[in-house]
């Protein structure tokens, strides 16, 4: 038999846990003030996942999707992005919205059950957050395709967990991308976990980022909870699409540390010894001890931090427990551009029964 | 309860589904079922609802008994390829040569406060499939002896659990095997006045609505569709006849939904039986938002009682 | 004709689909489009159709018009996620932000002898979808003026395009970017009466009985649903205040079909309108047979007759 | 970059253009009967392949997909595949449903839009014709579950298109059987064309093989031009797969020689160029030489097949033609086991309008 083709999946860290680089560092984590950027953002997203997680707890905010150890692959993946790029999430990339400028309150309003919270006054055209497994994957890559047609240098950004990779759309959306040159980049956030699924049983690609050859297009695995990995992958494959070299798949190989969502109980499909082993191994540890290391960090600065996250996260809270009740006119508005008159007499039969039945 | 029955009672039965194994479905619906049954019989699937479908029908056509579960009925979609070019169709397409008795499980409406997309109520869509049965239940014992017949039955069925009822309170529930009737509407409460229609977890609305309505002198005859389609055309025309008044109850959104075609059947077959305009109680033509105004969007009590009130109040 | 218009006015109409850049699509309807306008405003998309659905709404909410194209309704299963789940609540979820300004068209119905999946009638499942307008014209003529408005419409329009009117005899339709209205019934006949409500090839059966009928000294009022959600419910109801008579046609499989909705319409704000039962000649609620039944399958101008004859002939 | 993991695509051809042998012969291909047993079933496809076209254009059949050009890949399946084992075809498989026990009624009457034709006497597990592309992939990995689960030691058959290959259903098929090791061999029928599309407009990919990849299981070229390299190759996907060794896909590259189906016209889009290349390289030619090297045919013989095959086919059509159309019960029949009360009622009206309206 002749070989026709051949392929290899590479992997990129630069940041081990013990904070010390690997390998030759790129230009922004040789800045330390872009590294320190980072770290705060980092350290946000923590500290906001926990407060909401908290307020789910409270009975303050409906279930949600915690974001705890994805923090060095979200904020990468925001960090490497300009602004005009567009992003398409998930419903865990909580790190990567905040630095592209959602607010917290809109956050907190959209896992609060209000639709306000899709209507990002940051990033006003990235998409919201997508429940429908792997179909954002698919709006990045028409995104790009509108962008390649108007010959304009953006990008479109998808994330996707490991498990939506079992996903048809996924790969229609590798493919298709692939097939057409499109500028975007699919980050395949690989947690270990799809809710109580774990990748060994989801597939048996060895890595995620393979799944890029069936497209015929560059895939590559980088450690997850290395932000300088990430954010120098994603760099790579955003210069390579503005380029007009096609997407890129780039596996972020991290950890759920906590549960699927508030409403999940991981303890019920997986050891707490895995999720011990995993800890060690969390973003937000090694990038300190790098800074520490560079002079630029320690424990007091540490503490000013974590109280100025808390004083930001608190005001955005309080904001958001003010946000007065939709009225149902919500429920219509925006349904169409303009509302048939079939749907306006509904509109009006909901505000005759609005607040009737003890709500 | 009604899984394990089955599995227990016929080799042929299956599970396949997102986190039906070690975690007994989001729901717990399938609890302890791998560790009783097996990881071949009871198997967790890769996160991929159109391969659910898919290999369902192939363990099917080739003897197996599938109950197969989508997690959310919002995520049912990508199934749909598969359920109506070819769950619904194989023993036609093949002349019997090939069947299909697969139970498509899903959870169905809202009410608990659960996320986007997982709280949608679109059995219209099953139910204009020729081919394909669609059930749900209005209460733990009905899930009980509607889940059974639906395993046995030999062609597929769509079961639509009310996410409500999982939640509700338990209702002890006898395992003993004993399937209820398909393609047969329950009549829980006889009453002379006016006939409400509801299904799933809106009957519990419209009993509390009939109750209500009880006080104030009006009797209302209240029929728990529980098989979707095909619909029991009969026991409804029946009651009409008796009552002269139809009211409607559906959580999903009006326009071309289940209501509207008992509506149609009404005005087909019983047309000069009705004293009244039939009224629809439904969910709005708008969707379902997220969960601080569900509340707002499900049909509630009040608006059961006043449409009842109303065609009472009929005619003119 | 529509999409060269409007391409050649508005920068923004792209068109995707399979087939549709050198091919011209499998009916024709996009030939020529590629090479005026270029392969990247007319792209053949790679086979799928969740894709097409997809990256229509990636490039809509970037602003672009796409066009796009499903080969036949029977393929659109795999795009219904997208186009439940996203198209038609984007402007919705994000409160006006993003939006979909897309049409998808697709080949509806049966009757050109075309094989298995290629002539189905599945308007129910996205009429039943809130914020998505369902459109299919019944003329050559009625295709362009309401495909034109489809494009121009801000929100996504499900585009059907019934496969027995691209084989039908040419119409001269003037190419001058004059749109029709959406959300709005045509009266094709002027009747006192019975109302007949079609849509789509049905439109030419049911004209043909009305010419039947009138030979028979029975005048029919006929209208062209054209939209098929939302539902010009005022036309019809006004109608049926005339004629007191109301017979639906339809093609799809009768079980919460559209003309249930109709009949609904009816029985709640026009039943002390009607002087006999509604009657409903559809589609049979069984799969779409392969093409030696195909004719018996739809409804037939036989049919249309026997109906209309037997509601003039109530009440018994 | 620390490499990971590497992958290969390899190429198998037995029989070049000219009928020369290519590397060793697997043992069947040295037994001539049995080559010329393949080499009839190919004749054999072809000619009815023929009939059939001139059916449809005399206005005796239906829109019809041709299977000119893909004998080899045909009769290479059919052949390496066991009497119990179940093939789910696409639209285009004549070949090897004629060599599983497809009757050619059958294949007429399916064409001719009757359903009866699906309703095969020979193959009774075998899956139906398969239109909606890529579903029949998941069909066959169902089937291959069952197979594991009842511990019965037979596999499952897919074939699928180039164009199919783009379609998500099919990498979920790959990505399931290959997580849970299923006894499935999928057939991509590589025949350069899915309707007007080329090959490389569908995918970046350079070969399909590669697609196996993303789902973590062996994927292998071959000349599907060749009989003795698709049979070998899908025979030893098929010990593999009846082994527990899992899937295995298997890409034939082989030329659609005719139009898309008979109601395409390939002018439109192809040039008559290409065409002409690709039929130097078709299958049966190379098989004949193969055999006349072999001193096992020539020129009388094959005369007298084609006579056999033609009386064959002729007695099929004839049987065909004489088929009484089916009553409007049939459309009901076979709806449900037990068909519901309001659909028996319409069953009845359906027989009262049967023939009215001209038909
Ligand atoms: C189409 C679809 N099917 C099922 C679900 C339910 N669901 C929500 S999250 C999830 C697991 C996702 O796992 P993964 O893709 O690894 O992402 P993670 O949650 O680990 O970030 C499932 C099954 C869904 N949201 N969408
Ligand atoms: C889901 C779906 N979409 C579209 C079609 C229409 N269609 C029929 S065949 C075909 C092309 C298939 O190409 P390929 O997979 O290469 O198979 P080939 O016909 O070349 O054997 C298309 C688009 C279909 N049958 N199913
Ligand atoms: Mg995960
Ligand atoms: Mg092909």
């Amino acid at each position: 038999m002749r070989t026709v083709i051949e392929f290899r999946v590479e992997y990129l860290q630069r940041l081990d846990p013990d904070g010390n680089a690997v390998g030759e560092l790129p230009a922004f984590a040789r800045d330390p003030d872009e590294v320190l950027r980072m770290y705060r953002a980092m350290t946000l997203a923590r500290a906001f996942d926990a407060k909401a997680v908290n307020l789910q707890r409270t009975g303050q905010l409906g279930t949600y999707a915690s974001c705890l150890g994805h923090e060095a692959t979200h904020i990468g993946i925001g960090a490497a992005m300009r602004a005009e790029d567009v992003f398409a999430p998930v419903y865990r990339e909580v790190g990567t919205q905040l630095w592209r400028g959602v607010t917290m309150r809109e956050i907190l309003l959209y896992w609060g059950g209000d639709e306000r919270g899709n209507d990002f006054s940051g990033p006003r055209a990235d998409f919201p957050w997508c429940v429908p497994i792997a179909t954002q994957t698919l709006h990045a890559a028409g995104a790009a395709m509108a962008f390649k047609i108007r010959r304009e240098p953006r990008c479109a950004v998808a994330t996707i967990g490991d498990g939506g990779t079992s996903e048809g759309a996924f790969y229609e959306a590798l493919n298709v991308a692939g097939a057409r040159a499109l500028p975007v980049v699919f980050a395949v956030v690989n947690n270990g976990w799809a809710i109580s699924v774990p990748v060994a049983a989801q597939t048996a690609a060895r890595t995620l980022a393979q799944k890029a050859i069936a497209a015929g297009i560059p895939g590559l695995q980088v450690d997850g909870n290395d932000v300088f990995a990430v954010r120098e992958a994603m760099s790579a494959a955003l210069e390579r699409a503005r380029g007009g070299g096609g997407p890129t798949l780039v596996e972020a190989l991290t950890y759920r540390l906590s549960d699927h969502t508030t409403a999940d109980d991981a303890s019920r499909y997986r050891s707490a010894r895995e999720v011990d082993d995993a800890r060690a191994l969390e973003p937000l540890l090694r990038t300190r001890r790098f800074l520490e290391k560079a002079g630029r960090w320690n424990a007091d600065r540490e503490r000013e931090l974590l109280a100025e996250c808390a004083r930001t996260i608190d005001a955005a809270v309080a904001d958001h427990l003010a946000a007065p009740r939709p009225s149902t006119d919500a429920m219509f508005d925006h349904l169409f551009a303009n509302l048939p008159e079939r749907i306006r007499e509904q509109r009006i039969a909901a505000r005759r029964h609005a607040g009737t039945d003890g709500h | 309860m009604a899984h394990g029955w089955e599995m227990q009672h016929d080799p042929a039965v299956v599970v396949i589904g997102e986190d039906v194994g070690a975690n007994g479905g989001v729901f717990r619906a399938t609890q302890g079922l791998q560790q009783r049954f097996g990881a071949e019989r009871v198997q967790d699937t890769p996160l991929a609802e159109a391969a659910i479908a898919g290999i369902a029908i192939g363990m099917a056509a080739q003897g197996l008994k599938p109950i197969a579960e989508i997690q959310f009925m919002g995520f049912l979609y990508p199934a749909l390829d598969q359920i109506i070019n070819h769950m619904s169709r194989l023993r036609h397409r093949t002349r019997g040569r090939l069947t299909c008795p697969i139970v498509m499980r899903m959870p169905h409406g809202g009410g608990i406060h659960a996320p986007e997309h997982h709280s949608e109520s679109v059995e219209t869509l099953l139910c204009h499939v020729p081919g394909l049965r669609v059930v749900s239940p209005s209460s733990p014992a009905r899930a009980y002896g509607l889940l059974l017949a639906a395993i046995r039955d030999p062609d597929p069925v769509m079961f639509l659990e009310p996410t409500r009822l999982y939640r509700a309170s338990r209702q002890e529930v006898p395992d003993d095997g004993r399937a209820l009737p398909l393609d047969r509407a329950f009549v829980l409460r006889e009453g002379a006045d006016v006939t409400i229609v509801a299904w799933g977890a809106m009957i519990a609305e419209t009993l509390q609505a009939s109750a209500e309505l009880a006080d104030t002198g009006v009797d209302a005859e209240v029929i728990d569709l529980a098989t979707l389609s095909p619909i029991d055309a009969t026991t409804i025309l029946d009651s009409v006849a008796k009552t002269g008044r139809l009211v409607i109850v559906q959580e999903a959104a009006r326009n071309v939904g289940v209501g509207a075609e008992i509506a149609a059947i009404a005005a087909e077959d019983g047309l000069f039986d009705l004293l009244a305009p039939i009224r629809r109680v439904t969910g709005y033509d708008t969707v379902m938002p997220l969960h601080r105004l569900e509340r707002e969007y499900i049909p509630s009590v009040r608006r059961i009682v006043d449409a009842v009130r109303g065609t009472m109040a009929d005619p003119r």
